[in-house]
């Protein structure tokens, strides 16, 4: 009884399937590729203002990054040690080998969060938009928590030369110890100058700064 | 003869509508203006602007509550509902402490309407915000603060 | 000695760290009620009075009303046609968010030129509601209660949301960012404000979607989802989107299809 | 020309609830345009709202009000399907008046 039953049905689901095959084969359905896709958006995309174009073109790292988010595979290995590598390599240490700026002036840049929008020009002088991510001075209640919390950074860390050096190293490149960071790249990619790193410097890691208090 | 005469009436007619739309709402429009009380709108803080409305000064009372956010997320809108309990309310007066002016907002109440009125204002700066009531000609006052809090990313 | 003050330390930032978590909830129970108190009364009902009267009003070149405009549900039908946006047009042989088919309609049916009516969609400051936002608040608010359904038979539907997939996960720019720097992970947070994770068919997804187009009190003004993705663009640091082009309306369909199911309740109100 | 009120006036066990919502952009003469100049103040300075020829409200307003200004309030004595009128007047002598049904 079993049996004759279940012969006919899987006929039926067999011939069902064929059927629906064809009748979607016109229009079988394949992804667009990476190129694809590239190109539409390109074409859906204007200058204005200080944003033009050419911000689509996206480096390597944000090629590999942008890959990575999307599949939710892992960064392969060699590559990861070679993006890191290549963003170590464009850290410039400051020439006078003074790090550390005053944590006042840092404290107004970590607050800022303007700079190289459309709504913006090139005199727009950039924050770091730090509190958008960061909890830093603890007097500042509206701050964000997509990276790490930063306050008490110096009494938890040191200001021993490797702790200064990582992270005037993080600040300039985030992806040197961390590829595919979120953080942005405030020196290596212009957004902040190196006064101002140094500023956000001695916010970390003076001992003064409100941070350390 | 008939239709000059017929032109007549329609004219008057529209003089009519005129008057009673436009000329009269104008005239109202006016007198509302003039009762506006610009010393108030005007004056920067609580002792100025209860001066101003009539009052020697504002006494604390329990019997007004302000309900307003204690942290507003903008500064542009800020909901504030007053309610006064004290009888024979007249007026309830809804001031920022640290704006420009003072006075946001003035009411008054006739017989029959509740001493309780709801609107939103906007806060410059984090604040205190007084509640002023006016109750047989004697003013009292009630305080909240309300924290105005930054805007997100970018600016 | 040393193990006692040590212990004594993880104790004083234990108490620290859980008054900071404390002050933390407050904040967020009282920004919540902030929202909450501004629930009543929005301003977008303004808007959407506005956009009813246009719907209904003969202009453009042919004199025309929107009414015979085919949203997706058959000329004419607004009920629930925001909720089922975007779509694939056959008569356009495209896919569609509400706005890119209010300026289709604007020109077939008004006989307005296409530059015309996608001209300035979103208003300035101090500005009046431009028509199409006038029109959005309009037919969104006809749509609210309705499950959102957001078709995925046709293959250029699909296309749409694979495009739309990968361009929410695309970094680019000076700052590196992609819609999913900030609107990819559950719980995080800018400053004090809450980032919905929009990339998968959860609750966040949902709310996201279903509460724009919405009436920002920070701006006094309606935005719709159009403007949404345009000034997400601008602080990623992006060229500007292009108002109703393809790689909106492909962002607007990821987005849409990661809400199916939800209820539409828009015109909201938001900070 | 100012775009039409919304007015909700409902009938309750204590009294008529009236919820105004007035299109109105309420300048407070302190923003600066894009071109750098003051933006002159523009704001609704005068409100009544009246229920059979009564005024059961009147408020006056500063620029303080939040642009697209609510209202929100009680008052005894109305009843369903009676006709309430509610009138701005602005700092520039324009004015609206829109009524409404208690439902």
């Amino acid at each position: 009884m079993k049996r004759t039953f279940t012969f006919p049905f899987t006929l039926l689901l067999a011939v069902l399937s064929l059927v629906t095959v064809s009748l979607i084969g016109c229009a079988v359905y394949t992804a667009p590729t990476r190129e694809e896709t590239l190109q539409i958006v390109k074409s859906s995309f204007q200058d204005r203002g200080i944003a033009k174009l050419d911000r689509l073109n996206q480096s390597e790292l944000q090629v590999a990054c942008s890959e990575v988010a999307l599949t939710g595979k892992e960064l392969p290995k060699d590559l990861r040690a070679r993006l890191e590598k290549q963003a170590l390599a464009t850290v410039k240490l400051p020439a006078d080998g003074v790090y550390l700026g005053d944590f006042k002036q840092g404290e107004r840049i970590a607050q800022t969060g303007v700079g190289m929008q459309w709504s913006d020009t090139d005199k727009t002088v950039a924050g770091g938009n730090c509190y958008a991510c960061h909890e830093i001075s603890p007097q500042e209640i509206a701050y964000g928590n997509i990276g790490p919390s930063l306050k008490g950074y110096r009494k938890l860390r040191g200001d021993t030369p490797a702790v200064v050096s990582y992270t005037w190293g993080k600040l300039w490149n985030s992806h040197a110890y961390n590829a595919c960071s979120q953080m942005p790249r405030y020196g290596d990619a212009n957004i902040l100058t190196t006064a101002q790193i140094k500023d956000l410097m001695a916010l970390l890691l003076d001992p003064n700064s409100p941070v350390n208090k | 003869m008939t239709q000059s005469r017929r032109e007549f009436v329609k004219l008057t007619g529209v003089f009519a509508v005129m008057a009673s739309a436009g000329l009269i709402s104008t005239k109202e429009a006016f007198a509302q203006q003039q009762a506006w009380n610009k010393a108030a709108f005007e004056a920067k803080s609580l002792d100025e602007t209860v001066k101003a409305l009539g009052g020697p000064a504002a006494t604390q009372s329990a019997d007004i509550s302000i309900t307003a956010p204690d942290i507003a997320e903008n500064g542009a809108v800020v909901p504030v509902a007053v309610t006064s309990k004290i009888p024979n309310t007249q007026n309830v007066y809804i001031l920022v402490e640290k704006n420009p002016n003072s006075l946001a907002a003035g009411f008054a109440i006739p017989a029959g309407t509740d001493a309780n009125v709801s609107t939103r204002i906007k806060m410059g700066q984090t604040s205190n915000v007084h509640a002023v009531v006016k109750a047989d000609n004697k003013f009292y006052v009630a305080t909240k603060e309300v924290k105005v809090t930054l805007g997100g990313c970018g600016g | 000695m040393k193990g006692i003050t040590r212990v004594a330390l993880a104790g004083a930032a234990l108490a620290l760290s859980c008054t900071a978590a404390l002050a933390q909830k407050e904040t967020a129970d009282a920004i919540a009620r902030y929202r909450q108190l501004l629930q009543d009364g929005n301003p977008a009902e303004l808007v959407a009075a506005r956009g009813e009267a246009l719907w209904k009003e003969k202009r453009g070149p042919k004199k025309t009303s929107l009414e015979q405009c085919d949203l997706g549900l058959g000329a004419g039908v607004v009920k629930g046609a925001y909720a089922q946006m975007p779509r694939y047009f056959a008569d356009a042989d495209q896919v569609m968010d509400y706005e890119s088919r209010i300026v289709h309609c604007m020109v077939t049916l008004q006989g307005f030129d296409r530059a015309t009516a996608a001209k300035n969609p979103y208003s300035g400051t101090g500005q009046r509601q431009t028509d199409i936002e006038a029109l959005t608040a309009y037919g969104v608010e006809l749509s609210r209660g309705v499950p959102v359904n957001i078709p995925q038979e046709h293959p250029k539907e699909k296309a749409a949301f694979d495009r739309g997939k990968q361009l929410f996960y695309m970094r680019a720019g000076p700052y590196d960012f992609s819609c999913a720097s900030c609107h990819g992970v559950t719980g995080q947070r800018i400053r004090l404000q809450d980032l919905p994770n929009i990339s998968q068919n959860k609750e966040d997804a949902a709310r996201a979607f279903t509460t724009w187009p919405a009436y920002r009190v920070s701006q006094g003004t309606l935005r719709t989802m159009q403007w949404r993705l345009n000034d997400c663009f601008r602080q990623q640091r992006f060229p500007e989107p292009v108002f109703a082009s393809p790689a909106t309306v492909d962002l607007i369909t990821f987005l849409g299809v990661n809400a199916n199911g939800a209820k539409m309740d828009s015109p909201s109100i938001k900070r | 020309m100012a775009d039409p009120m919304r007015i909700r006036a409902t009938e309750q066990p204590d009294g008529v609830d009236v919820r105004v919502l007035m299109s109105h952009e309420m300048e407070t003469g302190q923003r600066r345009d894009s071109a750098g100049k003051i933006v002159p103040a523009h704001y609704i300075s005068n409100v009544t709202v009246s229920h059979n020829g009564k005024q059961v409200l009147s408020a006056e307003w500063g620029p303080a009000v939040a642009k697209n200004p609510y209202l929100q309030f009680k008052f005894k004595g109305g009843k369903k399907g009676d006709k309430l009128t509610v009138t701005w007047v602005d700092n520039k002598g324009d004015t609206r008046t829109d009524e409404a049904t208690i439902g």
